[in-house]
C-alpha cells in the first residue's frame, strides 16, 4: 500500500460528456441486424441456396445447347444422363433446363404473390386492427366472406374476364392468398396499437397513416415476414393449380409447380421427372424458410442485447 | 393567483368490458393554473393515467369538459384545430422502453412532431433544431443517430421529453414519468422538469405515486381514489395537514430512507366505511384545500380548521 | 453475537455470452447471511442484484451465463457443484424465491390454489385434502380474505397486491431457510407495498426465515433490512448494519444515493435541484477500469481511474470498497443532505483498515 | 356469454348471406351451365331444361327464391345426381370427411405440439433442426405429393411394407394414410407455432417461478408451459379444421374416398348450381362456426379472456 | 362409416373360381334411371342391371334380349317386337306397358331427359320432346303385353341396334309410378330386369351389383357379385389391380395412366381395342386465316400422326386421316384414310397456296394461330407436340391456350375460338354418327361454321336410303367431300387400353366402348 504515489490521490474530475458516452460503437438497427443474421450460420446456409438458386435459373437457360420448349418425341422420357442431366420429360424436352425456366417462373410468382399478399394483407390487417369496432367487425367478416366464397369459382371467372398471363396467375392467388396476412398483421396491431410510443406519436397529432407506416407495421415486422415465407410455397403450388385450370403460364413453358404435378403420375415410371422440381422446391423452401427465422430473429428487439 | 390554463368539469372515463362496466374516472373536477405544476397521486389503478390521457384526448370522454384556453378539448374540431391543440398539450409516458419506437432513430423519434406540424423548413433546420432539443435535455448530438435500445432508462425518458419538447407545448402532462427509472437517474430527470418549467414557463400535471417525489415537484397536489378525486390542496399543506382518511393512509406508507423513522412509523389503514352520511362532494374547507366529505364531516373539519 | 450462517457466497463472478461481447454482470461478490436475518441488496438497474439471487437459485440461463469462478456455501455446501436434479429439491424447499413482477410472475392459467399445492407435492408427501387446507392457511397467513374461495380462482381475477402475496404464500409453502425477495415490492404502490414489507416481517419472525431482499428503493431498505449490501456495477461497494450505511455511510455511491432522495421535508420550491448522480451505470461488456464509479462520482481521484481500490473495513461489520478510505487520500465532505444524517456509531474503528484477499 | 355467443351467431348470419349473394351471383357468370355437354343438347331440350329448373327467370327471381330455400336449409335437387339433394350428398360425404378429418385434426395437434414444444425445449440444438427440416418439408411438400408417396410406400404392390390397401373406404386401415396425407401440412404449421410460442412461454416469469419451486424440467413443461404456448395454436385450428373436416379433393380422390371434399371441385366443373351453393353454404356454416368455438376455447383455456370482442390473433 | 362391401372372397381360396368382380367406375353414376342417365359411367351401371330389346353380343351385332322376335315393315319404317317371357326382379312380369311407358317417359318435356334425343327416330317423338305435339301420339304402342309396334320417321337400319341403347331400357311402370324416386338409391324400390340387380350402392363410394334371380337368363351369369369402385385417380387404380384389389383397370370404365403403358406393354398384359371414336382437331373456319381450305389442309396434313401415337398417346391409337372410324361397317379402308400421315412437302405446297390465296406475302406473314384444349395432360401434350410441329415443319406460330372444361365447351360451341380439340364418340354402330354433325352450320355440335350443299344433300338422302350399299356409299362420298374441305383435322381414332385378371373371361366390350358383364365368369 505504501508504494501507492501521493499523487494518485489528488481529485479527478471525469469528462461529464464521458459518463454519457455509449461504449458501444454506434450500430443502426439494420446493421445491427445484419451483424446478427450473419452470426446466424444456419441463415447464412440459407442465403446461399436461395442465392445459388437464383444464379442458376439466371444462367442455365442462357447458356444451355437445349431449349426449354423444343420437343424431341424420340428422346421422351430418358433417365438422366451426360447428355441431360436431370433426364428428359414426355415430350422429350430438357429437364435440366425446364427445371431452371421453371424455377424462374415459381420463385418470380412466389416472391411476387407473397409481396402483393404482404401489402394487401398489412394494409386490411392494420386498418382493421387500427380503427378498430365496427370497421374491423366490417373488415374481417369480409375477409370471412372472401375466404368461403369457392377459389375455384373465382378462378373460373377470371380466367374468362382477364387475360391469360403471369400477372393474372398473381392477381388469381392475392384474391384469397392475403386473408392470413391480413389476420396476422390485424393480431400484432391490436396488441401494438396501445403502447406507449403509438399514444406518443398521437399526441403529437399524427394522422393514421403515418401511426400505421412510420409505428405499427415496423414492429410487426417478424411475423410478417414469418408468414411470408409460408405463403411461398402455398404460391408455387397455387400456381400449378391455376395453370392446370388454364389461368397459369401457358404451355410449353414450365413452373416447378406444373413439373411436379405432371411428374406425380410419372412417380413409379420416370421418377426423375417428379423428383428433381419437388426437390427444388424443398430446398428453396429450406432456403426461404430458414432465411425468415433469421430474419426475423434479427429484428426482434427483444432478442437484442 | 395565475389565470386558469385548463378546468376540468365533472370528467367521465367509463371502460366497457364484459365484466361490466369499469368507471375509471368518474367524475373528476379541477382547474390548473398558468406555470404551476399540479400533482395527481393515488393507489394503483385508481384513474390517474386515465385522466390524464383524457385530457389530451387520448380517449373520449364518457362525460364531462376539459377546457383548455377556455375551448372545449373534447369538442366537435376541424384537423387544424386539433394540431393546433396538439402542439400546446404534451405527454411524457411512464415507461421509458415502451414509449420510444425501438425501430426508429433518436433524430427521427424527435423530429415526429417537427415533422406533423412542418415546424422545420429544411432538412438541415430539422436536424438543428433536434440537436438543439438534445441539448436541453442534456444529450449531445452524437447521439441523434442512434436506436433506442442503446440508451439507459434515463437517456431515454429524456429523449422523450425533448420530443414533447419539440413542438413547443405550453402544458404537458407527466405520467408517471420516473416511475421506471432508476433511484440516481430520477433525480437527474425531475431536475431536468424543474429547469424546463422554470426557463419556458411550462405549465405540468404529474402523475406519479412516490410521493416524495410529487411533493418535491409539485406546486399543489391531488389525490385520487378509485377514480375520483378526493383531497386538493397546495404541497405543504397536503403534507402537513391532510383531512381526507385515504391521504392520511397514503402519507403513513410512505417508507423514508430512515431506519429510525421506519422503527417507529405507524401505518395508519383507511377504511372507506368511516365516512359518517351522505351526499359526499367535492368541498373547500380552507382557502385552497379541498375535501371530498359529506355534509356532517364537512362542518366537523370547518370546525377543526378555524 | 455470531449467529449461525446459513449461506456464504465467496468472490462469485457470473458473466453472459452475448453478440456484443461478454457481460461481466457480477465480477467478484462477497456477502454472508446469518440465520433469521434480513440482508438489503441495493444498488441500480442492472448492478448484479438479480443475477447474484438468481445464481443462488442456480436459475440464470445457461447458456448464455457462466459461472466465471467463486462459491456459493449454502448450509456449507456449494451449489454451484449441484446437479440440476439436486438443485431441484432444494429449490422451493430449502431456498425459494419472490420475483420482481407480480402481474407475470404467476401462471395464467392455472388456477391459484394448484399453483401453491404444486409445490407442496414435490417437497412433501402430501394428501390433496391437506395440501388444499394448507394452501388455505397460507393465503390466509398473508392475509388475502376468503381463501377458500380464492384457491379456486385464476391470478388475473386478483389484484397486483393480491398476486404478489401468493407468490409470497408459495414462496413460503415449504417453510425454507432463505427466502430471497427480488424486488417483490417494487411494482406496487405504497400503501400496498407497506402491507406486504409489514406481513414479511411478521412471517420472519414465526418461522425464522433468512431473507435476501433486493431493492433499490433505499426507504424500503430503511424498513425491514438488519443488513444492508449496496452494489454497484456488478460489485459490493459498501455493506454494514442498517445503522451503519443510513447514518454513517462511507462510499460515494452510497451518498449519492441517499442524496438523490427527496425527504418529505426537502421543498423543491426553495431549495432547488436535487442532487442527482450525473451519467449512467457502466457498461458491463467492458467496466471501466479502476473504481467503476469513478466516471460519476464528484470525489474521484486520478488512482479511481486506474486502480481497483481494495476493501477497507470501517467496523466489525462495515466494508467499504473506496480509496477515499485510504491514508493517503484528502479529506472528503459528503453532501450536505449526507452529512445531516451523520451520526456517531458505536463500534466504529478509529481508522479504516484494509482487509486483505481471502478474509 | 349467452349473450355474446347470441351475437356472433348473428354475424355468422350476416355473414352467411353475404355468402351466398356473393357465390350465387359468381356461379352464375361463370360460363357453361349444368346442362353443357361435349355434346350439345338440342336447343329445346335445353330451354325445356332451364325452365324446370328455374333457370329461365331472371337472376335476381331466382336469387330470391334461392335465399328462401336456404333460409329452410334446404338446398333443392342436384342438377347432376338426377333424384339425389344436395342434402343427401352432404349427408353421405360428410360423415366420411368428418371421420377422416378428425383423424387428421389428432394427428396434426398430437405431433404438432409435440414436435414444436421438443423443438424449444432443444432451441438450436440438433433435435430443433431436425424439426425444423421435417416441418419446412410438410410446408413445402403439397399433399398431392405427398398422398401418392404414402401410397406408393405403405401400400403399392412394389412395396414391402405395404400394409394398408391402397384406396377405399372398407375400414379403419383405409383410414389412416390419408389421414396422415391430410395431417401433415397442419401439423407442421402448428410445430412452427408450437415453437414460437413455446420458446415465448419459456422465457416468460411464471416458468421462471415455477423452477424456482424446485418443479422437474417436464413437469415444468407440462403443467406450465404447454397451456399456454397452445393459444396461438388454438387461433389456427378454426380455419384449419374447417377446410379438413369438410375434406380434400386431392387427397380424396388420390385415396378414392367418397367424402365431401371431391364435391367442392365437382360441383363447379359440372355447374352443379345447387351443389355449389350448398357445399359453399356448407362449408361457411362450419367455418364460421369453428371460429366461434376456437373463440370461446381461447376464453376456456385463457381464463384472462373474457368474450368481450371477436378475439382473433393470427 | 366405411362400405365394407368387400367381403374376402374378392380372392379365390383354394381351388375354386372366383364369383365376384372386383371393377372401377371412376365416378359417382349420375343416374341409374335408363331414361335420365346421360353418362357412360351411368351406362357402364345399367347396362348389368337393365335389358333393352336387344342386347350387343360379343361380336358387336345385335341380338334378341326381352325381344324373341323382332319384324320389320317393308318400308323399314315399322317394327314389331314380341317379348319374351321374362320378369322383372322383384317377380313382376316384364309387359310391353312397361317398354311404351319408358319411352315416352322419357319424351316427355317434364321428365328432363337429357338423352330423350336419342329416341328422335321414332315417329313424332321429336316433336313431343319438344313440345310440340303430345306426347300420346308418338309412335310407340303396346299392342298387347307381348306386342310393342314401333313406327319411325324414316327407315333407319339401325334400329335394331338402338334398342340395346339404355335410353331404350324398359322401367317397371308399376314400380315407378309408385314411387318417384325409385331409381334414386339401392333397396326394393331399384327394381329392374338385366341379369344383376343393384344391391348396394354406397354415393360417391361404390356400387355393387348381384346376380339377378328372377333374369330369364340367369344360367348364364356366373358372377354372383359385383363390386364397383369409384377411384378417379389412375394411378390408385393400377395399383389396385396390381394389388389384386381390382380385377380390371383402365378402359372402359376407368382409365390407364399414360406413363405406366410402355411398362404395361413390355409386361404383356395390355389389352387394346379399338373403338368408334375419333379426336379431332376442329377449325373455326369463319376466321382468317383458317377460312382457307388450303391452309386448313396443310395444318392437318403436315401433323405427324404416327409419333403422337406412339410416343404420346401410347396406346396403339390409329391415326386418323378420315373422319368415321374404321370400326364401322364398310369403312375399314378409313385405317389408311383418305391422305397421307405427315405429308410435309404437299403441306407446303398447299400452305402457299392458300397464303397467296389470302393475300399475305409469305407463311411468316401469317399471324399467330391460337390453339385452344381443354385443361388435362393428354390434351396438352398433344397440343405442345402439333406446336411444335407446325413451326418446325411449316413455320407457322402457334400459341397454346387452355381453359376449364365448361369454358373451353362455352368458347367452341359459341365460336370463340380457332384451332380447338374436340374428341367424338359414336352413340351407336353407324358411320352417320360421325358426319351427321357437320350437316348444319348452326347444328349444336358442328362448331366449325362450315356447311356444304352436296354433303347436307347426300346425307338427307341416306337417311332415306333403304338399300345398304347405296347409302354406305352416299355417306363415303360424303367423307370424300369434308376430308377435301377439311373444316376439321383428324388425329387419331381411340382406343381402349385396359389389363385384366387374367382368368376373368367373357367381358364384352364393344366396339361403342360399352361393358357387358352378363357372360363374365373366371377360370379356376
Ligand atoms: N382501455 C381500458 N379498458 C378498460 N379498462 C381500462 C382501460 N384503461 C384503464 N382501465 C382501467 O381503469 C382503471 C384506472 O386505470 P389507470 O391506468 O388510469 O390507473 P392509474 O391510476 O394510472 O394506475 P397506475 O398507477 O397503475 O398507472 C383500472 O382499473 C384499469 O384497469
Ligand atoms: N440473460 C442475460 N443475458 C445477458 N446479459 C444479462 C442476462 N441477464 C442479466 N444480464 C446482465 O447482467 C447485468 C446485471 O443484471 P441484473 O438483472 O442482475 O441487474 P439488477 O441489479 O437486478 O437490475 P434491476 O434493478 O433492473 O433488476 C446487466 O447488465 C444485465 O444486462
Ligand atoms: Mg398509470
Ligand atoms: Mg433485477
Amino acid at each position: 500500500m505504501e508504494e501507492l504515489r501521493k499523487d494518485l490521490f489528488v481529485p479527478a474530475t471525469a469528462d461529464a460528456a464521458e459518463s454519457e458516452k455509449i461504449s458501444k460503437p454506434s450500430l443502426s438497427l439494420w446493421k445491427d441486424a445484419m451483424l446478427r443474421f450473419r452470426a446466424n450460420k444456419l441463415a447464412m446456409v440459407g442465403l446461399t441456396i436461395i442465392f445459388i438458386i437464383v444464379m442458376l435459373a439466371i444462367f442455365v437457360p442462357i447458356f444451355s445447347k437445349y431449349d426449354y420448349s423444343t420437343t424431341d418425341l424420340l428422346n421422351a422420357d430418358q433417365p438422366p444422363s451426360k447428355d441431360h442431366w436431370f433426364g428428359t420429360d414426355d415430350l422429350g424436352r430438357d429437364m435440366f433446363v425446364r427445371t431452371w425456366v421453371g424455377a424462374r417462373i415459381s420463385i418470380f410468382i412466389g416472391l411476387a404473390a407473397a409481396l402483393l399478399d404482404v401489402i394487401i394483407g398489412i394494409i386490411w390487417g392494420s386498418i382493421a386492427a387500427f380503427k378498430g369496432g365496427r370497421t374491423d367487425e366490417v373488415m374481417m367478416r369480409i375477409a370471412d366472406v372472401l375466404w368461403a366464397i369457392p377459389t375455384l369459382l373465382m378462378v373460373i371467372l377470371m380466367m374468362v374476364v382477364l387475360p391469360k398471363g403471369l400477372l393474372t396467375i398473381i392477381l388469381a392467388m392475392t384474391v384469397v392468398g392475403w386473408i392470413n396476412m391480413a389476420r396476422i398483421v390485424r393480431g400484432q396491431v391490436l396488441q401494438l396499437k396501445s403502447q406507449e410510443y403509438v399514444l406518443a406519436a398521437q399526441t403529437l397529432g399524427a394522422k393514421t397513416s403515418r401511426l400505421l407506416f412510420k409505428h405499427l407495421i415496423p414492429n410487426s415486422m417478424g411475423p410478417i415476414l414469418v408468414t411470408m415465407t409460408l405463403t411461398i410455397p402455398s404460391a408455387i403450388f397455387t400456381e400449378a393449380f391455376l395453370s392446370y385450370l388454364g389461368l397459369g403460364v401457358p404451355a410449353p413453358l414450365a413452373s416447378w409447380g406444373t413439373m411436379a404435378s405432371d411428374g406425380i403420375p410419372a412417380m413409379t415410371y420416370y421418377p426423375w421427372r417428379l423428383w428433381f422440381p419437388a426437390a427444388f422446391i424443398c430446398i428453396t423452401m429450406f432456403g426461404f424458410n430458414v432465411v425468415g427465422d433469421g430474419l426475423r430473429d434479427a429484428l426482434d428487439p427483444k432478442l437484442r442485447k | 393567483m395565475a389565470e386558469k390554463l385548463l378546468e376540468i368539469k365533472n370528467l367521465k372515463q367509463h371502460f366497457h368490458t364484459a365484466r361490466g362496466t369499469v368507471k375509471a374516472v368518474d367524475g373528476v373536477s379541477f382547474d390548473i393554473y398558468q406555470g404551476e405544476t399540479l400533482g395527481l397521486v393515488g393507489e394503483s389503478g385508481c384513474g390517474k393515467s386515465t385522466t390524464g390521457r383524457s385530457i389530451i384526448r387520448l380517449y373520449e370522454a364518457t362525460d364531462g369538459e376539459v377546457i383548455y384556453k377556455g375551448e372545449n378539448v373534447h369538442g366537435k374540431k376541424s384537423r387544424q384545430k386539433m394540431l393546433e391543440f396538439n402542439r400546446q398539450m404534451q405527454m411524457i409516458f411512464q415507461d421509458p422502453y415502451a414509449s420510444l419506437n425501438p425501430r426508429m432513430t433518436v433524430l427521427d423519434i424527435i423530429a415526429e412532431g417537427i415533422d406533423i406540424h412542418g415546424l422545420a423548413k429544411t432538412k438541415q433546420a430539422r436536424k438543428e433544431r433536434v440537436f438543439q432539443l438534445l441539448e436541453t435535455v442534456g444529450l449531445n448530438k452524437e447521439h441523434a443517430n442512434r436506436y433506442p435500445h442503446e440508451f439507459s432508462g434515463g437517456q431515454r425518458q429524456r429523449i422523450g421529453i425533448a420530443r414533447a419538447l419539440a413542438v413547443e407545448p405550453d402544458f404537458i402532462i407527466a405520467d408517471e414519468p420516473i416511475s421506471a427509472l432508476d433511484v440516481s437517474i430520477q433525480a437527474q430527470v425531475v431536475n431536468l422538469l424543474k429547469e424546463l418549467q422554470e426557463e419556458k414557463g411550462l405549465t405540468y400535471l404529474f402523475i406519479a405515486h412516490d410521493l416524495s417525489m410529487v411533493k418535491y415537484i409539485s406546486d399543489r397536489i391531488g389525490v385520487m381514489y378509485f377514480g375520483k378525486l378526493v383531497e386538493l390542496a397546495p404541497a405543504n399543506e397536503l403534507y402537513e395537514n391532510p383531512l381526507h382518511p385515504y391521504t392520511k393512509s397514503l402519507l403513513s406508507a410512505i417508507p423514508l430512507p430512515d431506519p429510525d423513522y421506519e422503527r417507529n412509523r405507524k401505518r395508519i389503514k383507511y377504511d372507506p366505511s368511516v365516512h359518517k352520511g351522505t351526499n359526499t362532494e367535492f368541498r373547500e374547507v380552507k382557502p385552497g384545500h379541498f375535501v371530498s366529505c359529506t355534509e356532517e364531516e364537512f362542518k366537523e373539519l370547518q370546525a377543526k380548521q378555524s | 453475537m455470531e449467529r449461525e450462517r446459513i449461506l456464504e457466497v465467496k468472490d462469485l463472478a457470473i458473466s453472459f455470452k452475448t453478440y456484443g461481447g461478454e457481460v461481466q454482470a457480477i465480477r467478484g461478490v462477497n456477502f454472508h447471511l446469518n440465520k433469521g436475518e434480513t440482508l438489503a441488496i441495493v444498488g441500480e438497474s442492472g448492478s448484479g442484484k438479480s443475477v447474484t439471487s438468481q445464481a443462488i437459485m442456480r436459475l440464470i440461463p445457461m447458456p448464455p451465463g457462466y459461472f466465471k469462478r467463486g462459491q456459493i456455501l449454502f448450509d456449507g455446501q456449494d451449489i454451484v457443484k449441484k446437479t440440476e436434479k439436486q438443485m431441484q429439491t432444494i429449490r422451493g424447499k430449502d431456498i425459494s424465491m419472490i420475483f420482481q413482477d407480480p402481474m407475470t410472475s404467476l401462471n395464467p392459467t392455472m388456477k391459484v390454489g394448484k399453483q401453491i399445492t404444486e409445490v407442496l407435492f414435490k417437497h412433501e408427501q402430501i394428501s390433496k385434502e391437506a395440501a388444499e387446507k394448507r394452501a388455505i392457511e397460507l393465503l390466509e397467513l398473508v392475509g388475502i380474505p376468503m381463501p377458500e374461495k380464492r384457491i379456486k380462482q385464476y391470478p388475473h381475477e386478483f389484484s397486483g397486491g393480491m398476486r404478489q402475496r401468493v407468490v409470497i404464500a408459495m414462496a413460503l409453502a415449504a417453510d425454507p431457510k432463505l427466502l430471497i425477495a427480488d424486488e417483490p415490492t417494487t411494482a406496487l404502490d405504497v400503501t400496498i407495498q407497506a402491507q406486504i414489507l409489514e406481513l414479511m416481517k411478521e412471517i420472519q419472525q414465526k418461522v425464522e426465515t433468512s431473507i435476501i431482499f433486493i431493492t433499490h428503493d433505499l426507504g424500503v431498505v430503511a424498513n425491514v433490512a438488519d443488513r444492508v449490501a449496496v452494489m454497484y456495477a456488478g460489485q459490493i461497494v459498501e455493506t454494514g448494519t442498517v445503522d451503519e450505511i443510513f447514518y454513517n455511510p462511507k462510499h460515494p455511491y452510497t451518498w449519492g444515493l441517499l442524496a438523490s432522495m427527496p425527504s418529505l421535508d426537502t421543498d423543491g420550491g426553495d431549495e432547488g435541484k436535487l442532487t442527482a448522480i450525473p451519467g449512467t451505470p457502466p457498461d458491463l461488456t467492458n467496466p471501466p477500469k479502476g473504481d467503476a464509479f469513478a466516471l460519476r462520482s464528484d470525489y474521484a481521484m486520478k488512482i479511481d481511474f486506474e486502480q481497483e481500490p481494495p476493501m477497507f473495513k470501517v467496523s466489525d461489520t462495515h466494508y467499504v470498497k473506496s480509496w477515499l478510505l485510504h491514508p493517503n487520500a484528502p479529506k472528503v465532505e459528503p453532501p450536505a443532505s449526507v452529512k445531516a444524517r451523520m451520526r456517531e456509531l458505536e463500534g466504529s474503528y478509529e481508522k479504516p483498515v484494509l482487509v486483505k484477499e481471502g478474509e | 356469454m349467452l349473450k355474446y355467443i347470441g351475437k356472433r351467431l348473428i354475424y355468422i348470419l350476416i355473414t352467411l348471406f353475404v355468402i351466398v349473394t356473393a357465390t350465387f351471383f359468381l356461379m352464375q357468370a361463370a360460363p357453361g351451365g349444368p346442362f353443357s355437354g361435349e355434346k350439345k343438347l338440342p336447343a329445346e331440350i335445353e330451354a325445356n331444361l332451364n325452365e324446370h329448373y328455374g333457370l329461365d327467370k331472371p337472376l335476381f327471381v331466382q336469387y330470391v327464391s334461392y335465399l328462401g330455400s336456404v333460409a329452410k336449409l334446404d338446398f333443392g335437387p342436384s342438377f347432376k345426381y338426377k333424384g339425389q339433394t344436395v342434402n343427401d350428398l352432404i349427408s353421405s360425404g360428410f360423415p366420411v370427411s368428418f371421420t377422416l378429418g378428425i383423424e387428421a385434426i389428432l394427428l396434426a395437434l398430437a405431433f404438432g405440439v409435440l414436435f414444436g414444444v421438443l423443438a424449444a425445449l432443444y432451441h438450436n440444438k440438433w433435435q430443433d433442426y431436425t424439426i425444423a427440416i421435417l416441418t419446412i418439408f410438410g410446408i413445402s411438400v403439397p399433399s398431392f405429393i405427398l398422398a401418392a408417396l404414402l401410397q406408393y410406400v405403405f401400400a403399392s404392390e412394389a412395396s414391402a411394407i405395404a400394409i394398408f390397401p391402397v384406396a377405399g373406404w372398407e375400414s379403419w386401415a383405409s383410414t389412416v394414410l390419408p389421414s396422415i396425407a391430410l395431417s401433415f401440412m397442419p401439423m407442421a404449421f402448428i410445430a412452427r407455432l408450437a415453437r414460437s410460442s413455446m420458446l415465448e412461454v419459456l422465457n416468460s416469469d411464471y416458468i421462471r417461478t415455477a423452477r424456482a419451486k424446485g418443479l422437474t424440467k417436464s413437469a415444468v413443461t407440462i403443467k406450465h408451459a404447454i397451456r399456454n404456448a397452445l393459444l396461438p395454436v388454438i387461433t389456427y385450428m378454426g380455419p384449419m379444421a374447417a377446410s379438413v373436416l369438410t375434406g380434400s379433393f386431392v387427397v380424396e380422390k388420390i385415396f378414392g374416398i367418397p367424402g365431401l371434399g371431391s364435391h367442392f371441385v365437382t360441383s363447379i366443373t359440372n355447374r352443379d348450381y345447387t351443389v355449389i351453393m350448398g357445399v359453399t353454404v356448407f362449408y361457411s356454416i362450419i367455418l364460421l362456426v369453428s371460429i366461434l368455438v376456437v373463440d370461446v376455447l381461447y376464453g376456456i383455456i385463457d381464463p384472462r379472456i373474457k368474450l368481450t370482442k371477436a378475439k382473433k390473433g393470427v | 362409416g366405411f362400405s365394407g362391401n368387400k367381403s374376402g372372397d374378392s380372392k379365390s381360396s383354394s381351388g375354386e373360381a372366383k364369383t365376384t368382380l372386383n371393377v372401377n367406375i371412376s365416378t359417382e353414376p349420375f343416374s341409374l334411371h335408363p331414361g335420365l342417365a346421360n353418362d357412360s359411367t351411368s351406362g357402364s351401371v345399367i347396362r348389368q342391371t337393365f335389358e333393352g330389346l336387344t342386347r350387343i353380343n360379343a361380336e358387336g351385332k345385335p341380338e334378341n334380349a326381352m325381344a324373341s322376335d323382332i319384324k320389320t315393315s317393308a318400308d323399314g319404317k315399322t317394327y314389331t317386337f314380341t317379348l319374351r317371357d321374362a320378369k322383372w326382379s322383384n317377380g313382376d312380369p316384364v309387359t310391353a306397358k312397361d317398354f311404351e311407358y319408358a319411352w315416352k317417359w322419357a319424351l316427355d318435356p317434364k321428365n328432363e331427359s337429357q338423352y330423350a334425343y336419342q329416341l328422335y327416330y321414332i315417329k313424332g317423338a321429336e316433336a313431343a320432346n319438344k313440345g310440340k305435339a303430345k306426347v300420346a301420339d308418338v309412335g310407340i304402342k303396346a299392342k298387347d303385353d307381348k306386342t310393342l309396334v314401333v313406327e319411325l320417321e324414316n327407315p333407319t337400319p339401325f334400329f335394331t341396334e338402338l334398342t340395346a341403347f339404355y335410353t331404350y331400357m324398359p322401367v317397371n311402370q308399376k314400380v315407378a309410378e309408385k314411387n318417384k324416386n325409385w331409381y334414386t338409391n339401392a333397396g326394393e324400390n331399384y327394381v329392374s330386369n338385366g341379369p344383376f340387380v343393384l344391391s348396394q350402392w354406397k354415393h360417391g363410394g361404390s356400387i355393387t351389383l348381384e346376380k339377378n334371380n328372377e333374369y330369364w337368363d340367369k344360367d348364364t351369369v356366373k358372377l354372383k357379385k359385383i363390386n364397383m369402385s369409384m377411384i378417379k385417380d389412375t394411378n390408385t387404380e393400377l395399383s389396385m389391380f396390381k394389388k389384386g384389389e381390382l380385377d380390371w383397370a383402365g378402359s372402359p370404365t376407368g382409365s390407364l395412366p399414360t406413363e405406366s403403358l410402355q411398362t404395361l406393354k413390355k409386361e404383356g398384359g395390355l389389352k387394346i381395342q379399338t373403338i368408334a371414336g375419333i379426336y379431332n382437331y376442329k377449325f373455326n373456319t369463319k376466321v382468317k386465316p383458317l377460312n382457307n381450305a388450303n391452309i386448313r389442309k396443310a395444318l392437318a396434313y403436315s401433323i405427324n400422326r404416327q409419333a403422337i401415337v406412339d410416343k404420346i398417346t401410347q396406346g396403339e391409337q390409329v391415326p386418323a386421316m378420315a373422319i368415321v372410324p374404321p370400326t364401322m361397317q364398310g369403312f375399314t379402308d378409313n385405317k389408311t384414310g383418305y391422305f397421307k400421315d405427315h405429308d410435309v412437302a404437299t403441306a407446303k405446297e398447299l400452305l402457299e397456296k392458300g397464303v397467296k390465296e389470302l393475300g399475305y406475302k409469305s407463311v411468316s406473314d401469317l399471324p399467330t394461330l391460337k390453339l385452344s384444349y381443354n385443361t388435362d395432360e393428354g390434351h396438352q401434350k398433344i397440343a405442345q407436340a402439333i406446336q411444335e410441329m407446325w413451326k418446325k415443319d411449316l413455320g407457322v406460330k402457334v400459341e397454346l391456350d387452355n381453359s376449364e372444361w365448361n369454358v373451353y365447351i362455352d368458347k367452341i360451341h359459341s365460336g370463340d375460338y380457332q384451332i380447338g380439340r374436340m374428341g367424338w364418340l359414336g352413340d351407336f354402330n353407324d358411320p352417320v354418327n360421325f358426319l351427321e354433325l357437320y350437316k348444319d352450320k348452326d347444328g349444336g355440335n358442328n362448331d366449325t361454321g362450315w356447311e356444304n350443299k352436296e354433303y347436307k344433300q347426300l346425307l338427307n338422302d341416306s337417311a332415306k336410303e333403304t338399300d345398304k350399299t347405296k347409302r354406305e356409299e352416299m355417306l363415303k362420298k360424303a367423307e370424300e367431300i369434308i376430308i377435301n374441305d377439311m373444316p376439321v383435322a383428324p388425329i387419331y381414332f381411340y382406343t381402349q387400353l385396359w389389363v385384366q385378371d387374367p382368368k376373368l373371361k367373357g367381358v364384352v366390350v364393344s366396339g361403342l366402348g360399352d361393358v357387358q358383364y352378363k357372360w363374365a365368369h373366371f377360370e379356376k
